[in-house]
């Protein structure tokens, strides 16, 4: 671990002195890109932050709402690709043990976890599966073992990550607003650090996290133990509730050596502390060591001397090892010591705050035409390509994953995954509909339109369940971003997804940065991970099933917008055409027209147009209630359309509802009055899926048959070579 | 061509944690009255039968499939690999 | 109608076992920690499910060495209803309570789904206001939910009325797709699926009335009894 | 009084499943290229450091303890002690 040279001579004229071993560990370690966001913190400023629910405290590491009635909810997102990459059980389970810890940091209680998945192509590459089903297995050991539901996610495969892993994981919390911890110390309060004894493993493993992944050979790796954690959530929510927490903060990326200074940094104060203190597993670690390691599971809590007692039982009740390591002083220094001697003794602004960076950037060379169309041989018969599709890695039912994830512990989940958003119900009566979205097929094309159509994919599920967007977390995943192309990518996703909040008004609370991600074969695709939450007041959309004789409508306009399309990618294997645009005066009439549907009554479902396209959306719905449909292409609301850009275009904004032939005509007055693009489409009977034009069927699938490829295809995927 | 046997036996690297061997010392033996045991460790084990020429073909061939077929982590895991006749 | 929920370092269904007893079912349930004795009041016990002691060694063996499962044994022998649920269910094979064992599912991974259960015996504190044979929609989420016994066993349960609810379906690889058993004298009884999770209609997709019983037997039978 | 290593290796009874193994051997090495191959057992495997005065007390110490603690679960599974000088 060290600095660059520039960062050195910085180092030494802030400080006026040669830096300490030690001093010199603890600021690299808090001026990485992990800990310090020095390439992106001045860009990040963009996103708008406030808004009328959500509530700003100093040092949270989470993202909080109040969602009423002395309720709030906290939310944060983190990845962690590198470690996964080298170790998938490990690194995704410790990807989830770190975001819960955030959420506790703030008071609340983990009650929510979603996690987002995305590995090079299973199909082919038997590296890829590897990675894949452990990082699986990781998420649900840890998730499970905690009692914390997993009730949502994504899984994706894409070349780009061949070698590589992206392990993002989104974490909801839920509490009482007098329980938020205030984040506040005064002289002579202790710091005590909590939980497992500190270790060699995970040593460097934010500067790793901001280093491309060249070897194998990084022993950054952290072992995972969901037990100790669980006893954690559990002893730090009774001394909240006993209110013995002053201040608190977990331990992540850059361990000791970052949750000091920045505690100290967001409160305003110094720390004086003695390594010798802390717990360690092994006898001989060189206090530098101890100063940066990433051993999971502690938390630092700043108490006073009479609380500490009563800490110290609860730790006790839950046998969890807990040392006093120092004390808060108030020159605003991080003062370090052994065997009474000072190690580092260093301004918290200094180590706290990086000098940022303005990298340059470029658009890349490789959009220039990358838009241009491409117009692929037209079928009379689709059906094959269909059911190529519907055991397609990306598009085929998750089943396999979400089945190994307990999603119901808690008893809050009332939408289960395995349709859009999952809906979680709250103490207050209300209800909570989470999703996270991202799709670097599209971000690639054009990382604008991209980043923005993953934050109104992951809102057209929210609204799928009738819940209003009220939070959205980001999570902007990288390459090199001293490469100016790639750079670029990054600061156009970043100020599509700013006018979307803006415009829409659904503020960021909270998010992540995480650049470097390279593989052996260079960079990813642009990756930004979309996370939104939305409140239902009243009641969730009751998802019915559907019968023979129910009808469908599909609100919103099909495009000429078949770039970065499954169909373009997986069936023609071709990278590029025009991808698809959210119209944003149109996105907000649709959204506002399903939120009215919902909250009258009328439908029996609601299902967003996504992968795949109208094709595979309707052949959803056909397989989940296990009944056909008929759908003529002609009567698809969009002009002069290619059979196969009506099917499997992915334009944004559309939305598939279901209902009771009987609610026609309220449904279709509601619309009107709302002015959106609609049409019934078909009606639900027989045993087969169709789509038709001019009355012949350009698709037909037995509904028995699809379904059983859909849902197997995944397990067989990794099951067998 | 004979039959052997041959055991692969999976355990974390030295320095690295064993969560379940220090919660089974802990919360289990330690708890009742056998204060003299002060470590376990955890390992795994697969028993392989397989048709090779030699002993030590069989124990190079189990090798090789853990190596290829990454049934241990080289970046956490250790493995031991003994071969006996069947 | 005081009926205690036994916590475990790692027991995860503990809060939500307690909100369905106390304010779906309106009992007076509270929480026993682990390391106490049991209170002497209890008119019932149940052992959530969870991951007591992170399922090291094996599922439930860890915790049914705890003091407080000699406590249990105890009233169990006086015939108070106990429950086992899930990794509650693991701690009472685990512990002599109950017969077989609980293994690995076929699949070797955790399961979370819903399924369907058939009432065998209704007899027992908490399967006494069913019909025989009557269905169960109700969730499993385990990883080690494979009950096993040897042939032998198998018939003395099945002689003995110890089977208390069998799987629809084959699920994880049981014997006999057996989900829940009970002890000879049928007040202890250990089942794998969640009925807390199945037993209000807002997270039931499918009916909560047929897990609803489970709580209402034992309300039936602890008034009874009083 | 010395240092003892004791491995406590638990495996399956004969004649009960063990669906691990038959998935490592029929899902992963059998569809690879390793013909040879003809049957895998998982078992797991304790190493304990215990304080005794002789390697056979130690052997017998951790013999007492699992069966006392249940390490293993005699329904299903058999132990096989082996105790090492540290
Ligand atoms: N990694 C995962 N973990 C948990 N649930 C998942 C995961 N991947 C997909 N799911 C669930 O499967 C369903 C379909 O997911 P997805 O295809 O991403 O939906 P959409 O197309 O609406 O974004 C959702 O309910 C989602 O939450
Ligand atoms: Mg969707």
């Amino acid at each position: 671990m060290s600095l660059e040279p520039h960062e050195l001579e910085e180092l030494k004229l802030k400080i006026g002195r040669d830096p300490t071993s030690t001093e010199l560990q603890i600021v690299a370690a808090e001026w990485s890109e992990h800990c310090s966001y020095k390439s992106s913190k001045k860009h990040l400023k963009i996103l708008p932050m406030d808004g009328p629910l959500v509530i700003n405290e100093k040092g949270y590491d989470s993202g909080v709402l109040d969602v009423g009635d002395g309720y709030v909810v906290t939310a944060h997102i983190e990845s962690h690709n590198h470690p996964s990459a080298v170790e998938p059980y490990g690194g995704a389970a410790t990807g989830v043990g770190g975001v819960i810890r955030d959420i506790l940091s703030a008071g609340t209680r983990p009650i929510a976890l979603l996690d987002g998945l995305r590995f090079g192509d299973i199909e082919k590459d038997q590296h890829a599966k590897w990675l894949f089903k452990n990082a699986v297995k990781g998420v649900a050991d840890y998730g499970n073992c905690l009692g914390i539901p997993t009730i949502g996610g994504e899984v994706e495969f894409d070349e780009c990550y061949a070698n590589y892993a992206m392990v993002d994981v989104a974490a909801i919390g839920f509490g009482k607003k007098e329980n938020l911890i205030k984040n506040h110390a005064k002289k002579g309060d202790l710091v005590v650090l909590m939980g497992g004894a500190t270790g060699r493993d995970g040593i460097g493993g934010s500067q790793f996290a901001s280093d491309s992944l060249e070897s194998e050979n990084r022993s950054a790796v952290q072992i995972p133990d969901p037990f100790i954690e669980k006893l954690i959530i559990e002893a730090i929510l009774e001394a909240r509730n006993e209110k013995l927490i002053h201040a608190m903060k977990d331990l992540g990326g850059g361990g000791l050596s970052c949750a000091v200074s920045e505690t100290a940094d967001a409160l305003d104060i110094g720390i004086e502390m003695d390594v010798d203190n802390v717990h360690t597993r092994e006898s001989d670690m060189h206090s530098d060591e101890i100063m940066v390691s990433e051993s999971q599971e502690r938390m630092l809590i700043i108490t006073d001397s009479v609380k500490l007692v009563k800490f110290q039982d609860i730790c006790n009740k839950f046998r969890i090892e807990c040392s006093v390591i120092g004390h808060v002083t108030f020159d605003s220094k991080m003062h370090v010591k052994k065997d009474g001697k000072t190690i580092a003794n260093i301004s918290t602004d200094i180590v706290a705050n990086a000098t940022l960076l303005d990298l340059p950037s470029k658009k890349p060379k490789y959009l220039e035409n990358i838009e241009e169309k491409k117009s692929f041989p037209v079928l009379s018969d689709y059906s094959e390509i269909m059911l190529k599709l519907l055991a397609s890695p990306n598009i085929a039912s998750k089943i396999w994953v979400y089945g190994q994830y307990d999603h119901e512990v808690g008893i809050r989940t009332v939408v289960k995954p395995g349709y859009d958003a999952s809906v979680l119900r709250l103490d207050n009566g209300k209800f909570l509909s989470i999703k996270i979205d991202g799709n670097p097929k599209q971000c690639y094309i054009n990382p604008r339109e991209g980043a923005i159509g993953c934050f109104e994919e992951a809102c057209r599920n929210v609204v799928c369940t009738g819940a209003k967007p009220i939070g959205m977390l980001d999570h902007l995943q990288f390459g090199n971003p001293k490469d100016p192309e790639i750079f670029w990518t990054f600061l156009e996703s970043l100020k599509g997804l700013t006018d979307f909040a803006k415009d829409f008004e659904i503020p960021c609370i909270g998010g992540k940065v995480s650049l470097y991600n390279e593989t052996p074969k260079g960079s990813i695709k642009p990756t930004p991970v979309i996370g939104v939450i939305g409140l239902i007041d009243k009641k969730p959309l009751r998802i019915q099933k559907i019968n023979s004789g129910d009808c469908l409508i599909m609100i919103g306009n099909t495009k000429d917008e078949l770039g970065g399309s499954e169909y373009s990618e997986y069936i023609h294997k071709f990278i590029g055409g025009k991808c698809p645009a959210v119209d944003f005066s149109e996105s907000k009439k649709n959204m506002n027209a399903v939120l009215e549907l919902v909250e009258n009554e009328l439908i029996k479902s609601a299902h967003d147009c996504s992968k795949g396209g109208l094709a595979v959306a309707v052949s959803e719905l056909c397989m989940t209630n296990l009944v056909g449909c008929t759908v003529p292409l002609d009567d698809v609301p969009g002009d002069n359309l290619a059979s196969d850009e009506i099917l499997f275009s992915e334009s944004h904004s559309r939305y598939l509802v279901t209902f009771e032939k009987k609610n026609i005509q309220n449904l279709e007055e509601l619309l009107k009055k709302h002015n959106v693009s609609f049409k019934t489409i078909g009606e639900f009977g027989g045993e087969s899926i169709q789509f038709t034009t001019d009355s012949k069927p350009v698709i037909d699938l037995s509904v028995d048959k699809a379904q059983k490829t859909w849902l197997n295809s995944l397990k067989e995927m990794v099951m067998h070579a | 061509m004979g039959n052997y046997r041959v055991h692969v036996t999976i355990e974390n690297k030295p320095g690295i944690s064993d969560p379940e061997g220090k919660t089974i010392l802990n919360d289990l033996v330690l708890k009742g009255t056998h204060q003299n045991v002060s470590k376990i460790n955890t390992a795994k084990m697969l028993k392989f039968t397989i048709t090779e020429n030699t002993k030590e073909s069989a124990q190079s061939k189990v090798q090789e499939i853990c190596d290829e077929l990454r049934i241990y982590n080289p970046m956490v895991s250790v493995v031991t690999i003994d071969a006996f006749d069947a | 109608m005081n009926v205690g929920v036994v916590v475990f370092p790692g027991s995860n269904c503990d809060r939500d076992m307690f909100h369905v007893l106390s304010d779906v079912f309106h009992m007076t349930p509270q929480y026993c920690w682990h390391d106490k004795p049991l209170p002497e009041n209890l008119d019932a016990v149940v052992l959530p499910g969870g991951f007591s002691y992170g399922d090291r060694l094996r599922a439930g063996v860890i915790a049914a060495h705890s003091p407080i499962i000699q406590d249990v044994k105890k009233i169990a022998e006086k015939g108070i209803p106990i429950l086992g649920v899930c990794n509650g269910f693991q701690i009472l094979v685990e512990s002599g309570l109950l017969p077989g064992v609980l293994l690995k599912n076929d699949s070797l991974n955790f399961m979370c789904e819903w399924t369907n259960l058939t009432v065998e015996n209704n007899k027992t504190p908490f399967t006494n206001k069913f019909e025989l044979n009557e269905k169960i929609p109700i969730p499993i989420a385990n990883g080690d939910g494979r009950y096993f016994v040897d042939d032998e066993t198998l018939k003395q349960l099945e002689r003995k009325n110890q089977i208390v609810f069998k799987y629809d379906q084959v699920v994880n690889g049981s014997s006999n797709q057996i989900a829940g058993v009970c002890n000879e004298d049928g007040n202890v009884v250990g089942m794998m699926p969640h009925p807390e999770r199945a037993a209000e209609p807002e997270i039931n997709p499918h009916d909560n009335k047929p897990s609803s019983l489970i709580f209402e037997s034992l309300l039936q039978k602890i008034g009874a009894n009083n």
